[in-house]
């Protein structure tokens, strides 16, 4: 199984999610993050000083799925995360060893 | 303070609330005024608590914000104490015309059934001491983020007595700038001047925050800060209009050039913004209403329309130029620019008071014998004695606490954030 | 409670006062009514800031938090200047049965010691003028989360000028609605119809946010909503029992009878929601007592407990309608639902205070020689001509402001947030 | 707006109005003390709504925030409408010593006109109101988190009527209590004693939050906390000097007294945890606050300032103590420290009445007659009295209530948040 | 070295932790995230509309631990977490090649 | 390539991130953790109660780097984030196996 880790606008998370929602993803955990990178964040002014904000506001999404899907799965979620915008962000895949339902202690590909 | 201005001029623009006053005092106590001045205590006191500590509050980092509300509501709590054992009689006992004395010490000689022109002198009392309240808590401003709590009351108390009370027996209790004609309607010299000039030396004794100027966080909650300036501008009619002490045409008139001159430092500030970066801020616009109304105040129930607006215009130009002085010129890290808001403000409109006092610009007239030169001068100095003795005893007293307990806490301590360092609970558990 | 403490102590203070008021009676102004209109000016100005905004503000994303309040901070600013200007005139001058004329512009001939009945004229204009503030600032339920901020500042300022100030003058500053005998004792048709009316209008001409109907997030702080609305309700206080000039018997009931509907249509929205869904919500709640006090706004001074009690039924019922109706049928997103209960309550308030004022229902009665028929056309011409009046005015100045800067930002920008993309700023740095 | 109503319609609906105020001036309508007591009518509901609610709101955790408000929220509506309908007469009716009966159901006999004392009837039911709402609303701390909100509304409907509605007749409705001569300002007895006790008994039959005590979570946001303390505090002002019905020397002296003993009860509660933690706390500052003005109230229009500040000083200690005994001792989970707070407070500013209102220590004078003894004695039996009917009437009324809908909700909305699983809306999205 | 990445309700936190702990667990970390997946989010109303919310809370907590506590590390949280009910979340695993504490620059399995 | 995840002091992320950038590093992402572990959390103290906080805040920084980077990126966190105080946190490594660029859809080590 591989865990699929995307760094994508805030945005674009509900087209992410219907888009694996419809390629047949069955679960997935989003989580706010900062994001740091080619895209600065905004300067903020008050009362006449600037104010650097280094972060810029992303929304990471985990998805765990069977090794077969990848390439599905990265390429739907880059054309529906694409903007051609820098700071459209990433995508990071991890091996999974094992997977397990809490409900049901059912373990492997059976349990996402 | 139309009370102590009774004695000084006899014939002014006041005169037909005079006359009325006058027979009010035959008649004893006035229930409209009455009723008008318990209201505007109510007001008041709205402002510092939770007006100001919500918008002190909601400017600095969130882990600081519940020790600047510490800050304002300790501090009121510990002033509203001093000032019935022995503010209320530093500032308005008779004394002599630089000190009002002891006899008025825990409200000595005062009953329930004393009167203070028309209204009960116990509701003049409370009313005072809202005041005396809010000018401490405008200094929080100046030192949020890195003082010491002990030496936050330690200061605040030495600094009511020391030079709160000593200016107000000045300007209102019948002292030596009363005696001279200084005009200030609700507290430019007293509470804005004071509180303005003390908090820029306090703040450049007590160093910076620990990442000023670069490296600083934005307002952590601009929309709280907003509640707050919106209970300071309610609030502020009690303030001015509250001065005149009735509910009588002065009530009317300071009302109303209170608000215009809010509303137009608003714009300007706003104005300025959007020319300048492209983007209006809502800390901006507060900001300038707060410059506007600092500045309104001693002038309050002097001009008329076009003076407000002047006033305002003024006001939200001479404070925001005053705030880049501050932080990039100076250097001080006068936080949330007490000195260049509230002290710049307040000068300024102490000297346009006897500006657009004046009938030709549509006041209400200058005292008796007075021009625009002679009244500027005698605001001026009002305001170069209320600023060198607020300097001076500000001094003594940072020295003094800083010996007692010191000012600030440890680096740590900062990093922390003082709510959980210092006050072992923490803002937003969401 | 001196009351019954009156029984026990039979010599009381009083009776100066009593005398005192005699003579008061004679100068004309009375301190009294007096000391309640300027309470009122800042209940009032209290319902729009931080009350309105903040009542708006808990409504939409948390990255538009800031910009709706900045829309009701800086309206309140631009209204006040502009009323000094020429609203007052164009409202309440003498002028002619449509219009108020130019008299007034600046408030000439209007001195501190004026008189308006027996206050002085200042606190009069400084009471108005918080009713002119609120009025423009209720339609910013309409176009949140998308309009450009300098369209919003255009189209108010002229709203103002247009519909406002001309409605005013109709209804309360001696126009021919008023000649007519229309009863408006609040602001059912000035301040209500006129806002509802535009406000639809203006959300279908500005078209529906980004993801209007489906796609929806709820309320992003239903809390704050619920301050804002606390305070709406303490604000109103002063609208209603405010308007009637007088700390008398008018205001009592006025005060009684707006609480009453208040309560009471909060509860049948609570219920209605309590059945249809299972559960009663705070927004729910809340939202019923905007409706129950639009309602009883305009009935509010003639009305008794009685007609209260079913005003505040029938607001509840026929906004809740109305919402639904709005947002299904007619798929416009005026977002804050300002027509549904601000216009429908308005109007229907308008209406029924002509049944309900009369003295079979516990009214104080109608004006003489009226019938609750006769009463009702005229509620009527009046709704038909103040809402025809705003429609057509409305449309204009969306038209011309569209011209100008435009209407909506970019989608980019809608997507941002406008408390970054329009203020630089934002809300929650927590 | 009468005003302009006047030129237009010389004879219309306002002609019983203008009439009248022709009349009540014979009769001695006093407009200066009607505006006062209008305003602290805005005052105290001021306090319930937003000020309990988001005193109470702050110190729960995040996913009930909206629960607490909507308990507040919905109660001041229902205890609106039944005081309308019978509450008022229960209270205020003739009656008897124990009950005052129906004669003023649904205000039957009241007109605009009626005065009660100087001021419209309609006027001092709206204040007596706004008491009325507040002392239910109370009780919310001691049960939130796990009551059924139908419960909540059936508990507080039938203790309104059972429990407040008497004890008010038999203190200021000219009962038995009253006829003894019990001194209970504004409302020690009649408010805090009646919803400390009962908060009690209803905390401890309700049994306490499921991870009571250990595994409790800290107040989720301490700076909304502080704002409704904040409120409290200046709405208080309402609450005790409102209660002088009159804007006159009783007034002044009872704001003052109030607010000293408020800033002094702060002052003690930081002490001690400052000594006994090293931590002073907002959250600690505020508890105190609410303490000492618990304490003061039934004292308030006897006592000078020695005894405002003695009083703050007992009320804090005391209060400080019991929360402790409460909790640790008792093992009752009266969550926000009702009983501690308010009945323990409200229990002992009863007491210490007696002594603090005597001449000797600076107070007002006891009735004719009493000595300290004598009047302890009174004041005792009104403690018991009012104890035991509220406790005995709350046994009831629970019972009830739990065999009609039953008290909790089930361990799933608990953990889930009454928000959620109540009334299906979250508090922040932030 | 493991990863263990369990994704669980919220109310079941503190159980988690006390479990662990006593399992001799000397660390974690815990991250609000939003899911997705079975159990869908509840429905909101307002004034009338609905609002679907289509994330769920839950409760992400991440554990390093040493291969040979594994399969106990699964094992309780599964039973602690489990309430047989959907939305209990999944427990995954990944492979950890190196560890440092910063304190100290212990490595490897020290580093726990 | 490798991702490291440091979990470390909030108040030590701005030297981090500045650190790494001077190193090259082009870009991060940061969440807001709550960690346990041989530091305790405070105890808050209300009305006399003691409120036993267990956790306490720390902010976790992902890094994704190509292998030859691994040894210096771990290094500088580590001299930065030092404070020789107990909580100072961790600094795990895992395997990335695949990086895509959502913007330009370049891979491996050119997505970083
Ligand atoms: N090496 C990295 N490791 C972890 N996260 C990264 C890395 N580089 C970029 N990111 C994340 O991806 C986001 C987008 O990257 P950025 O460089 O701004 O734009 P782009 O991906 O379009 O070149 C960043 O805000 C950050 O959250
Ligand atoms: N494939 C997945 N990848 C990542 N997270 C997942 C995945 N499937 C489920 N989750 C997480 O587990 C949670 C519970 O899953 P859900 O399908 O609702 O119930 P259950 O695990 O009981 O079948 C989801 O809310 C989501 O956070
Ligand atoms: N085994 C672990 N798995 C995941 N995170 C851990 C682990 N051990 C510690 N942590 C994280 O590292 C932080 C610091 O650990 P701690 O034991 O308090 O101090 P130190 O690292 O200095 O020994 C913890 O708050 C937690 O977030």
């Amino acid at each position: 199984m591989k865990l699929v880790m995307a760094i994508i606008k805030p945005s674009k998370l509900d087209a992410v999610r219907e888009a694996l929602t419809d390629l047949g993803v069955q679960g997935l955990t989003v989580s706010e993050v900062k994001g740091f990178g080619r895209q600065k964040g905004q300067t903020e002014i008050y009362r006449g000083a600037e104010y650097q904000i280094e972060f810029v506001p992303k929304i990471r999404v985990d998805i765990v799925i069977d090794d077969p899907d990848l390439d599905r799965v990265i390429e739907t979620i880059r054309s529906v995360a694409n903007t051609d915008k820098i700071g459209d962000g990433k995508i990071f895949v991890l091996e999974v060893s094992e997977a397990m339902r809490i409900r049901t202690g059912e373990t492997g590909a059976n349990a996402l | 303070m139309r009370r102590v201005f009774l004695h000084i001029f006899l014939v002014t623009p006041l005169i037909p609330a005079l006359l009325w006053s006058e027979i009010a005092h035959a008649a004893n106590l006035n229930d409209g005024n009455t009723a008008w001045v318990l209201t505007s205590t109510a007001l008041v006191l709205f402002m510092t608590l939770p007006g100001l500590a919500l918008f002190y509050a909601g400017l600095v980092q969130s882990k600081n914000v519940l020790s600047v509300m510490m800050h304002c509501f300790s501090i009121a709590c510990l002033v509203s104490v001093l000032w019935l054992i022995v503010g209320y009689s530093f500032a308005f006992g008779e004394g002599n015309s630089l000190f009002g004395g002891l006899a008025k010490v825990f409200l000595s000689g005062v009953s329930k059934e004393t009167l203070s022109g028309d209204i009960p002198e116990t509701v003049f009392f409370t009313f005072q001491m809202t005041f005396a309240i809010i000018t401490p808590c405008l200094i929080v401003g100046a030192f949020p983020e890195r003082m010491k709590f002990s030496a936050v009351l330690i200061f605040s108390g030495l600094w009511l007595l020391l030079v709160y009370a000593p200016v107000t027996h000045w300007v209102w209790g019948g002292g030596w700038l009363s005696e001279m004609g200084v005009m200030d309607f609700a507290g430019g010299l007293v509470v804005h001047a004071t509180a303005g000039a003390s908090a820029l030396l306090l703040a450049s004794m007590l160093g910076p925050r620990k990442d000023f100027p670069s490296g600083l966080k934005p307002p952590h909650n601009p929309g709280l800060s907003m509640i707050g300036a919106a209970m300071l501008w309610i609030g502020w009619f009690g303030f001015n209009a509250g001065s005149a002490l009735a509910a009588d045409v002065s009530a009317g008139m300071a009302m109303l050039v209170t608000h215009i001159a809010a509303a137009t430092a608003s714009l300007v500030w706003m104005m300025i913004e959007w020319i300048k970066f492209g983007k209006p801020s809502l800390i901006g616009i507060i900001t300038g209403m707060v410059a506007g109304l600092a500045t309104i105040t001693p002038a309050s129930g002097y001009v008329g329309p076009l003076g407000g607006i002047c006033i305002g215009i003024l006001g939200g130009l001479l404070c925001y130029w005053a705030v880049g002085l501050v932080k990039s010129k100076l250097s001080i890290d006068d936080s949330l620019d007490v000195f260049a808001v509230h002290g710049v403000g307040g000068i300024a409109g102490t000297l346009l008071a006897s500006v657009f006092g004046a009938t030709v610009f549509g006041g209400g007239g200058l005292p008796e014998g007075a021009t625009i030169g002679s009244q500027l001068g005698i605001q001026s100095i009002g305001v170069v004695a209320t600023v060198l003795w607020s300097l001076a005893f500000t001094f003594l007293i940072v020295k003094l606490t800083s010996a007692i307990v010191g000012l600030r806490v440890s680096n740590d301590e900062i990093t922390q954030g003082l709510d959980v360092s210092t006050h072992g609970e923490s803002g937003y558990n969401l």
